[in-house]
Order: structure tokens, then sequence, then C-alpha cells
């Protein structure tokens, strides 16, 4: 920003003169530190000072006004936040740059371009503000206009569609009507409790029965309760021990009719 | 914004009610915010003085009365509400296929086949109790509807089925159902399942469908009467 | 519901939409009942097939043009909300929003100006560091949210405005943020690091700062576009 040049030096030659009123302006914002959202925004407030375009800002005479604020404010023994205190020494290296003439030689950035990105930088910020202000100026919702008062929500219905066809139904009627066929078939066998089953078992049991017991005593275990069951049970069970009887194995009697039937071993030991 | 009028501005203008037009808009712009319906009076404590709000009211009413929403008087109190004939709007529908479970369908097929059917006829074919929710959801179908009632001891209700369920397995009458003999020939009742049936239970019983649980149950039951029937 | 019917039923009186007049009549029930902008997607979703929901709300808005409720864009959503020059009528409904500081205004107004812009250049911009308490505020108010990360080393996140934003201030898009288009040709817009920073600081920085920028419109666009996902 070339148009700065003339500023900046008219911005020291007039440094003097502005001493005073600059540092009671600073004294003025002193009392308002804690306002200040920093630095760069303390600086934006000193360029408003200037009462010239941002863009014709005196960087030079920016940087004074800043540094005489913090030096009003060691003086007055307000303590800076560290932010401020940075931006000074900056500012102080920046001053320099601009008065001293441009050394070929030297490293990073010239003091000119320092100074316009700082102009940049305060005019950015400036610019963001206005905008800012233009955006809450907007009419808001809820407050310049209003959304639906009686808002109504979808509600959400579940639908389910149950599907068959004439197949399926072709298909069960058929799997219904064959059950009936075979389960006969399927049924009886399972509940019979054969002869050779209970001749198998009694003749484990037998040996060990030297007193009388009663026959129910030696139906197998799951098939006394059941009276389809017991019965089938009681049947082979009186088979197979006629058997035993027939082998001379065991002694069967029944005192009375429909008394219980009982049986023992036979004592092989006495005959032999 | 009102507020930000001139003040040299004529003052009587002040006092004047603002056009007839602009009260339709305050009217119709109120109406639309409140969250409640609002009666003549509430709206106008709202509006400038002088307004009418029973003629911007009205305006309203013929301004919308073939729009998608509506200026309904509710009691007293007016409001804007959807077109009735666009209330389908206001739900989404979420659709679902199921398929029936193995017990609804079994069930639906007797009641077609034997119709009317009695609820202990049905459990005597199919062997197993029929759940109240199978028969429930055949009904709420409108496969299957209540017939006459048994004249026998106890009058129990029949089952039969509907124009509904004829339509839906495109039957002209159950009569047209194919009989045992001609499922037979047609190959439908060879793929009869292998003794101890459960297994073929796997593909059609639906674990999740909710009202057949207990049918699966009834299944399960079935299973061990078989063992020791 | 149309979706049960028959592929094979004669299609095209089953799908044809609706009258344009009953189309504008539907849109304008759906989107009176929802107090959010609702996109153009999600009112054709709730829309007979074939409807032409944009030919439908550019009806709508010349309808209510001049009306009491107006039908406002909001990126790729639409909603009818209060005309804003009756907002002093609406006092029962206003909501006493949080007084924003500050700070949280201008942080809010350079995401919306810089979108999509990281943490660091906020600071940059307003020469202190933002209070995690800010963006918070600012997310929380849902004006706000995270966007793409930015691909440079650490790869920040970035932050942009939502439509709940748009909506908030009534604008239709980023684009219509008041005064954007002098502030861009300005070229306080642009991303300029402090000299000194990076390494091609001489006379050519600006020309590199060309394609970039264009690089940041795209962004910018690309994120805008991501904003109605």
């Amino acid at each position: 920003m070339p148009e700065d040049f003339p500023d900046i030096s008219a911005g020291g030659g007039g440094a003097e003169a502005a001493s005073v009123a600059e540092r009671m302006a600073a004294e003025a914002l002193l009392v308002d530190v804690d306002g200040f959202e920093g630095p760069l925004d303390l600086l934006l407030t000193l360029a408003r000072t200037q009462k010239v375009d941002l863009r014709r800002v005196s960087i030079l005479g920016l940087a004074e006004q800043y540094l005489g604020f913090v030096a009003e404010a060691k003086r007055l023994r307000i303590e800076l936040a560290a932010d401020y205190l940075v931006m000074a020494a900056w500012l102080a290296f920046l001053k320099s740059r601009l008065l001293l003439p441009p050394d070929p030689e030297a490293e990073g950035p010239s003091g000119e371009e320092l100074a316009a990105h700082l102009a940049y930088q305060l005019e950015r910020l400036e610019a963001m503000r206005r905008a800012a202000a233009r955006l809450m100026g907007r009419d808001q919702l809820g407050r310049d206009r209003f959304v639906r008062g009686m808002a109504q929500s979808i509600t959400m219905k579940r639908r389910v569609i149950y599907d068959a066809s004439l197949i399926d139904l072709l298909q069960a009627y058929a799997r219904v009507k064959t059950r009936d066929e075979y389960e006969p078939l399927h049924v009886k066998r399972g509940v019979v409790y054969t002869m050779e089953q209970a001749l198998e078992r009694l003749r484990g049991l037998i040996p060990q029965a030297v007193n009388w017991g009663v026959l129910e005593a030696f139906l197998p275990e799951g098939w006394r309760l059941d009276p389809e069951k017991r019965r089938t049970a009681t049947a082979a069970t009186f088979a197979a021990m006629l058997e035993l009887v027939k082998d001379g194995r065991a002694e069967i009697r029944q005192d009375d009719v429909f008394a219980p039937i009982m049986v023992r071993a036979v004592r092989r030991v006495e005959h032999d | 914004m009102t507020e930000e009028l001139p003040p040299d501005e004529p003052a009587p203008s002040l006092f004047e009610a603002p056009p007839q037009g602009e009260q339709e808009r305050m009217v119709e712009a109120i109406l639309f915010a409140s969250a409640q319906a609002l009666t003549e009076r509430e709206i106008a404590e709202r509006l400038p003085h002088g307004c009418e709000v029973r003629v911007a009211l009205e305006a309203l009413r013929a301004h919308y009365r073939d729009r998608g929403v509506a200026l309904a008087r509710v009691g007293e109190a007016w409001a804007f509400r959807t077109a009735p004939d666009l209330g389908f709007l206001m739900h989404k529908e979420a659709v679902e296929t199921r398929r029936l479970s193995r017990a609804a369908i079994e069930t639906l097929a007797i009641i077609a086949y034997h119709q009317p059917v009695t609820r202990a006829e049905i459990e005597e074919i199919r062997g197993v109790s029929v759940s109240r929710g199978t028969l429930d959801l055949l009904m709420e179908l409108e496969w299957v509807r209540i017939g006459r009632r048994r004249m026998t001891p106890g009058r129990p209700v029949t089952f039969i089925v509907t124009p509904v369920f004829l339509d839906h397995f495109g039957l002209e009458s159950p009569r047209d159902l194919p009989g045992i003999r001609e499922l037979r020939d047609a190959g439908l009742l060879d793929n009869r399942p292998p003794p101890g049936h459960g297994l073929d239970l796997g593909p059609d019983s639906n674990a999740d469908d909710g009202p057949e649980e207990d049918e699966d149950e009834d299944d399960n039951r079935r299973d061990q009467d078989d063992m020791f029937d």
C-alpha cells in the first residue's frame, strides 16, 4: 500500500503535537482495557481515532499510538495481558523498520510489507465487524419471522402385508392330510415294551431276588406311571418271568385272584 | 418495524386501521405462527386498533377454500388445518411383506377346505390347538370371518373364508380348491414330510412372528405327543 | 402403496401424477405442517410418484409472494415463514434468544463469510484466540458445524454454517450473505498469510494466490453442497 508512506512520515512529524491528546485518549482506553478483544481490536479502535479511511491509516502513527497506550498503562501500573505486550514489541520493531532506510541485505519481509499486512488485517477485521452487524440486523427467525406454530409431525404407520400364494395353501393342506396317514405307524411302535427287553432285564435282576417280591417291582424305570406304558411293560415282564420259571430260574405265585403276583429266584446251590 | 415509522407521519393515520388486505395478511401470519387455535378476540388483541377480524377471517377462509390447508373453525376459535382430503400425506406408511406362518396357513387351508368349520374341528384336523392369535390374524386380513353357529351343544361359532380370500388366491369359489386326489396327482402330496417331521419346520416357521409363538409351542407339543401316542 | 401394484398392470394411468394444482396443494399441506425446512427430496418422498416438486414449489412461492406467510428457500430446503414485516404482531411467539457475545457474533460472521475456515484462521482474523465456549455455543445453536478437514499439515478441522443458520437469518444460500460479493472483490475474504510465513513471499505470491483462491471457492461450493447432504 504505497499511499501509506506520506501518512507514515506525516504521522511521525505530528507525533510531538499529538502526544498530549494521544496520551489522554490512551488513558481513556485504559479504563476500558477489559473491553477489548485483544491487541488487534485495540489497534482498530486506535486507528479509528485517526479519523481517516482505514485504507489510508498511518501504520507508523498507529504504532506510536499503541506504544503510547502501553507506556501509559505502565505509568498507571495497569497490568496488560501478555499478548498486548507482544504486540507492543512487534510494533516497536515495525516502527524501526519503517523509519530506517531499507537494508537490501536484511532477511525477511520489509517494513512496508509488514505494515501493509497489518493494515490489511485491520481492514479485514473491520469488514467482519460490519458484516456481523449486518447479519444480526437481518430478519431473524423467532424474532421477525416465525415458524408454523402448530407443526404436525408425520405419524409413522407400519403396515405388514402377509403374503401367501395358492400353492402355499394347497401344500399346507396336503401337509395336514398326509400327517394323518403316517402317524399311526410311527406312533404305536414306540410304546411297546417287548418280552425280549424284559427277559434281558430280568436275567440280571432275578438272581438277587432272594425274598419274595411283587412283580411290579421289576418294571423298568419310566414305564411305571403312564398307564399305557405300564400295561405293556407289565405284560412283557410277566411273560418274561414265566420264561424264567420254565427255565427253573425263578418261582412265581399268586395267593388269591387279583392278588399281587410274587416272584423270587430259585436257589440253585441247594440243588447242586 | 411499524415502530420505525417516521415520527413526522401525519398522526391520525397511526390510529387508522390498516387496509383490508393488510389485515388479512396479519391474521394469516398470526394464525400460522400460533400454537393454539385463536378466538376472534385473541386475534383482535394482537392487531392494530380498528381491524375487523371477522371480515379478515372470512376473506382468508375464502382464499384458502381450495388450497392444501384450510382455515378451520374450532368452536369459537380459528386455526389452519391440513385440508381434510390430504390427511394421508401426514402419515408415512412403511410396508413390510411377511410370509404367513405355517400355523396360520394350515389353519387357513383347513377353513377353506372344510368350511364352515369350528375351532375344535380345526384342532382335530391339525392335531394341535389353534391359538387365538392365528384366527385373529386371519380375520384381520379379512381372509376368514365368522359364519353361522353350529347347532350342536355349546353352539360353537364356525369359520368360513371371505370374498377377499377368494380374490387374493384367485379362486371363484371354495369349491374350486383341488381335492386330495388332485393334490396327489399334482405332486403336492408327494413331498410328504419324513417321520419326525420336526426337521421340516425350519423354513416355514417364523420364529419372530409374535402371535404365532403359541402355535410354535403347539408344534413342539405335537412332536412330543407323536413320540408317545 | 403404488409399489404393491402388480407390474403387469396397465401402467400409464396408475403412475400418472396428480394434476398440477393438486401437486401444489399437496406440497402446500406438507410444508405448512412442518416447522423445519424440508428438502425437495423429503417432500418428493411423501408425494405420489411423478410429481414435479420444483414446479409446485415455484408456483407456491409466487402464490405466497405478498401474503402474510411466505415460502422461503433455505439452501436445498423450503419452509413457510411469516412475512418479516409482520414480526411485530408475533410478540407472543417471540423466543427470547440468548444475547450472543461480541466474540460469538464475530466468530459466526467469520465462519459464514470465510467458510470453510479453521480455528487458526478465525484467530488470525480476530487477533485473539477463540475460546472453546464460543464455538460450542454456535454449534449448540446448530448454526455452525464441522466441515471437511483442511488438507494442510495437521489436517485441521474446518467450520461451516448450517441450513439452520440460513433459515434463522433468512438466507437462501451462503452466497446471499449481505455484502459478500463486495468483500470478496475487495480481497477481504482471501486467506492472505502474514508476510514472512510461507516460503515464496516475493512479488510472485499474488500470482500464486490466484489458483489457490479458485480452489478455496471450489471448497466453499463443495462444502455448501455438503451442508444439505
